[in-house]
């Protein structure tokens, strides 16, 4: 394991504290409870506080979108794990500001267990707290036989939405429904050509041969769908593609929102060939690419792979798209 | 207080308790390594090193209860503890489980077999409450509910009990491994989770086990 | 070799296609002769143009960065290679608008050579060049018996602060010599971690064992000054941020912007670990910390490693520093 | 044009020089993965991808020159066409070799041994030129230096200063090896270069025996 770490254990800390040094003018660092990153003007008087978290190591998600415009708050747990309710709860508190938090929380269910008992205890103590889930990846069956669809790049998309509502100054129900509709309309599928090593494990994830890629893997290197044959990036573009258009589905004359993501380790041109090839199929449909997002958005540690995700968006939801940004990972518009 | 002997009958009191927790915390420490292996197959390669987290930060805190703490005291601290340092799926599980344990335990100075199932069975419905999982889903409710069940089987000897108990979470874990999981992470991988052992269960017959050789 | 390509033939054309097909706000693709990625308002009325290129593989360098306050057309060549005259004059052709074109030329024999020739094709066609070469890799040292030093990630803020003072109005003289004092005073320094692979070449540009490190790499896997074995990352900051204070020098009481820049891929988290040391160092001398950049600017593929930047500012290049910049890679402001 | 005997002389005019250029663009093919080895080893390992691309590129170019062509329009035909597809150092560097020795062929039907001399003086100078490499600064110069003064210490038979300029080449390129690098980007590298023979002095002596072995 080759790292520009000091101690596995120490490189969520220490990559939060170069965070926080690096960009002060956004945000403030929370360490005790550890660790939450909170947007440096927080609470904003009458504004509805967006709060979101989950394990680290999928930077810059969430820390890179606390900033006007995004999330008030993120909440990183250990590499790959949850985190706990004390800084969820902590980080609520900052953020909550009269007009109620919501939770933004991917559909794990360390995730989804930590950030409700985070809500109970908010709620005790008088904050109004709504959650919603993100579970966009269509990888995974959504079964009663399995914990439900994961929560991927389409995460991304929820607390950029939500985040320009709030920021407009949109109620609490009127933000959580607006998180609950972009889930609804947005989906995602990734593969990987090659795995992570979670520091303190010391060893990568998971395996895979010189010639072998796995469709439909997950943010933190859970297996997906199949392991197929390394194919051209078109036909992998394919693969990914098909089952998120018709998951919704997708149709013809739909105006979306294309984000092509990179897992940590793949070069930018990789992805505008994934690019390339992602708008191909979309024209050949007759659906209309309406914005385009490409980068690193949604990691896993230096994972070489690329995920897809399609927001289905109207004029509402593509101001929203639109409204402007100032995050560290994520920025537009004045 | 000096050794106590390993024959016979014990009293589950505070002392037993926190010596336990401490065994656990030592046999988590020491399969670490092991536990994560099982999750790194069917999961994300975490589960020892979130429950030795947790474990260390117990062990660093259970120097500032009373001597004459309660069980239910010293399984409260655990409780609060793992909840807010182990994080994942197993940090609100176990801390469900053994908060609901602490409760069942109420002012109790040590508990007789009766005592003991209605603790297990408080812990075992607490996972049950948050987790949702069915027997059979390959969670470690796979390892409760047998435990559970033996422990309730095993007549008024605690050390009887305890023995049952971990026995039929070993059982348990073992037997989660032909399964197809419907929970957890484990659950993404449809088919390919079968024949590998679901970490969890392995922790709760760790855990368990434990018990059963805490003299 | 596991790439998200078609064909190692055609990675530069397709991810360009990607790249046009992503950013046609931004953006116009010249594909005869291949190729120029121009800016799409371009040519603006009387400003200075800005053009820049070199090989491919160092995304988002150069063609991420063409945008308002930015670059006016970037040139890229085949992979790692420097592109030839022909769309470099086609490129100053599409920019020229009667106030003269800059050439931001990185300090390779190839690109300085064909650079050379594009602007004495254009002299001839009547319109006014000026060129600036970047060489801020204090890895190499820059003695009559070497090609000087390489250009490396300060080239980005070259771009940046010249393309800045090209926006507000500024003449070419002034733009270049603009752009020469960022030169002056900027200096880089990079490591890796694990080489990148070049897609004709199918395999590693050079070897690296599982415990080993270069330091002073390039970024065309180019070796640098040593090879030496793994070391914690704070070590490894400090054997890359000493030769660059001792080299200008930095001097208590400056004010710097510190980039650290990834080299396409290393991890977000890791980079913020390393930021966190540079920051660090940069206190303990007194020197203050004006801005922060810290990114996947000028990468190599998939090389891990990452490379510091510190650039010494007084107040005007600062303003050129923070005015709005809107490109594919680099934004802010308005 | 029938085959042309490989005994005795031969006639350098504008045929030859299309063969002997179609000689080099199956030469570097054949030897572009070793060229690129090279330039790997000190360099950025593409100098034979770069001289590949460029002399496919010629290959296709060459047919729509005029059969009459004279050698000054091969030879400028070349220059063009490597400086418009071959990028890098290499592309400016052969491209204004081939463009001086153009100039210096003049409208010459054919060269002789004088001319010869002349053309390859020109092609070294206008390398030296662009590039401002010394002798020892290991880079093509190494090559061309040692091939125009073998080849004009050759006495008047062309074929006998073609061989002798291919002789000097493959002897310069190899005496490259012990050198440390002054220009280029081996000279990156410093005494790490020492040992690794220079890709463009190897190209060169490649472009110069397959004039000496053009029929
Ligand atoms: N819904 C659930 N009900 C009961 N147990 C569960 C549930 N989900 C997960 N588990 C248990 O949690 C274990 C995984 O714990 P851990 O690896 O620490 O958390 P995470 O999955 O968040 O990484 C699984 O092996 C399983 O026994
Ligand atoms: N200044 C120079 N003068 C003469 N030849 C040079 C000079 N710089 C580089 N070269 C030659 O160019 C060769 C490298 O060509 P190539 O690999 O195609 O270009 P690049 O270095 O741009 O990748 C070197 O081996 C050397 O012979
Ligand atoms: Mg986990
Ligand atoms: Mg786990
Ligand atoms: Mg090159
Ligand atoms: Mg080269």
């Amino acid at each position: 394991m080759k790292k520009l770490i000091n101690d596995p254990g120490k490189t969520v800390d220490e990559g939060l504290a170069g965070f926080a040094a690096a960009h002060p003018d956004l945000v403030r660092l929370i360490v005790d409870p550890p660790f939450a990153v909170v947007r440096a003007d927080a609470p904003l008087n009458g504004k509805v506080g967006i709060v979101s978290g989950g394990g680290s190591g999928h930077e810059p998600l969430h820390a890179g979108f606390v900033g006007p415009g995004m999330l008030d708050a993120a909440v990183p747990g250990a590499m790959f794990t949850s985190p706990t309710p004390d800084p969820i709860l902590e980080a609520t508190r900052q953020v909550s500001a009269g007009a109620g938090v919501l939770h933004i929380v991917k559909n794990y269910t360390g995730d989804v267990l930590n950030f409700e008992t985070a809500a109970e205890l908010a709620l005790a103590e008088g904050i109004e707290v709504q959650s919603v889930i993100v579970d966009d990846d269509v990888a995974v069956k959504d079964s009663l036989y399995t914990a439900g669809r994961r929560g991927v790049a389409g995460t991304l998309l929820v607390e950029k939405l939500a985040g320009a509502a709030a920021e407009r100054g949109d109620s609490l129900d009127r933000v959580a429904e607006i998180a609950r509709t972009v889930n609804s309309r947005v989906r995602s599928m990734g593969m990987a050509l090659a795995p992570c090593t979670v520091p303190h494990a010391g060893e990568p994830s998971f395996q895979l041969a010189e010639d072998e890629v796995e469709i439909g893997i997950g943010i933190h290197g859970e297996p997906g769908r199949e392991r197929i044959a390394l194919e051209p990036a078109d036909r992998i573009v394919d693969r990914l593609i098909e089952p998120i258009l018709e998951d919704l589905p997708f149709q013809q004359g739909d105006r979306v929102v294309l984000l092509v993501n990179g897992m940590g380790g793949t070069p930018q041109s990789e992805l505008y060939i994934v690019f390339r090839r992602a708008a191909e199929v979309l024209a050949d449909r007759g659906i209309v690419l309406a914005r385009s997002l490409v980068g690193s958005y949604v990691t896993s540690l230096e994972m070489q792979g690329v995920s897809l995700t399609l927001l289905q968006v109207d004029d509402d939801l593509l101001e929203l798209y639109d409204a402007p940004v100032q995050t560290a990972a994520l920025r537009w518009g004045r | 207080m000096g050794p106590v002997s390993t024959e016979g009958s014990v009293a589950l009191d505070g002392a037993w308790t926190r010596r336990w927790i401490e065994a656990v915390a030592a046999e988590v420490s020491r399969r670490k390594a092991e536990l994560t292996a099982l999750d790194r197959a069917i999961g994300d390669a975490d589960h020892g090193e979130n429950l030795d987290r947790g474990f260390q930060a117990v062990l660093g805190k259970l120097d500032a209860l009373d001597d004459g703490a309660t069980p239910a005291a010293v399984l409260r601290l655990v409780a609060t503890t793992l909840i807010s340092t182990v994080g994942g799926a197993a940090g609100p599980l176990y801390g469900t489980a053994f908060l609901k344990a602490s409760m069942a335990a109420g002012d109790r100075d040590a508990l007789d077999a009766a005592a003991l199932v209605e603790v297990l069975t408080a812990a075992r419905d607490g996972i049950v409450a948050r987790g949702k999982a069915e027997s059979g889903d390959k969670t470690m409710v796979d390892a409760w509910t047998p435990a559970v069940e033996a422990a309730s089987a095993a007549g008024d000897d605690v050390r009887a009990a305890l023995a049952a108990a971990a026995e039929a979470a070993a059982e348990g874990a073992i037997a989660t491994e032909p399964l197809v999981a419907h929970k957890g992470r484990a659950s993404y991988l449809g088919e390919r989770a079968v024949g590998h052992r679901d970490p969890g269960a392995e922790s709760t017959a760790l855990i368990l086990a434990a018990a059963a050789e805490t003299p």
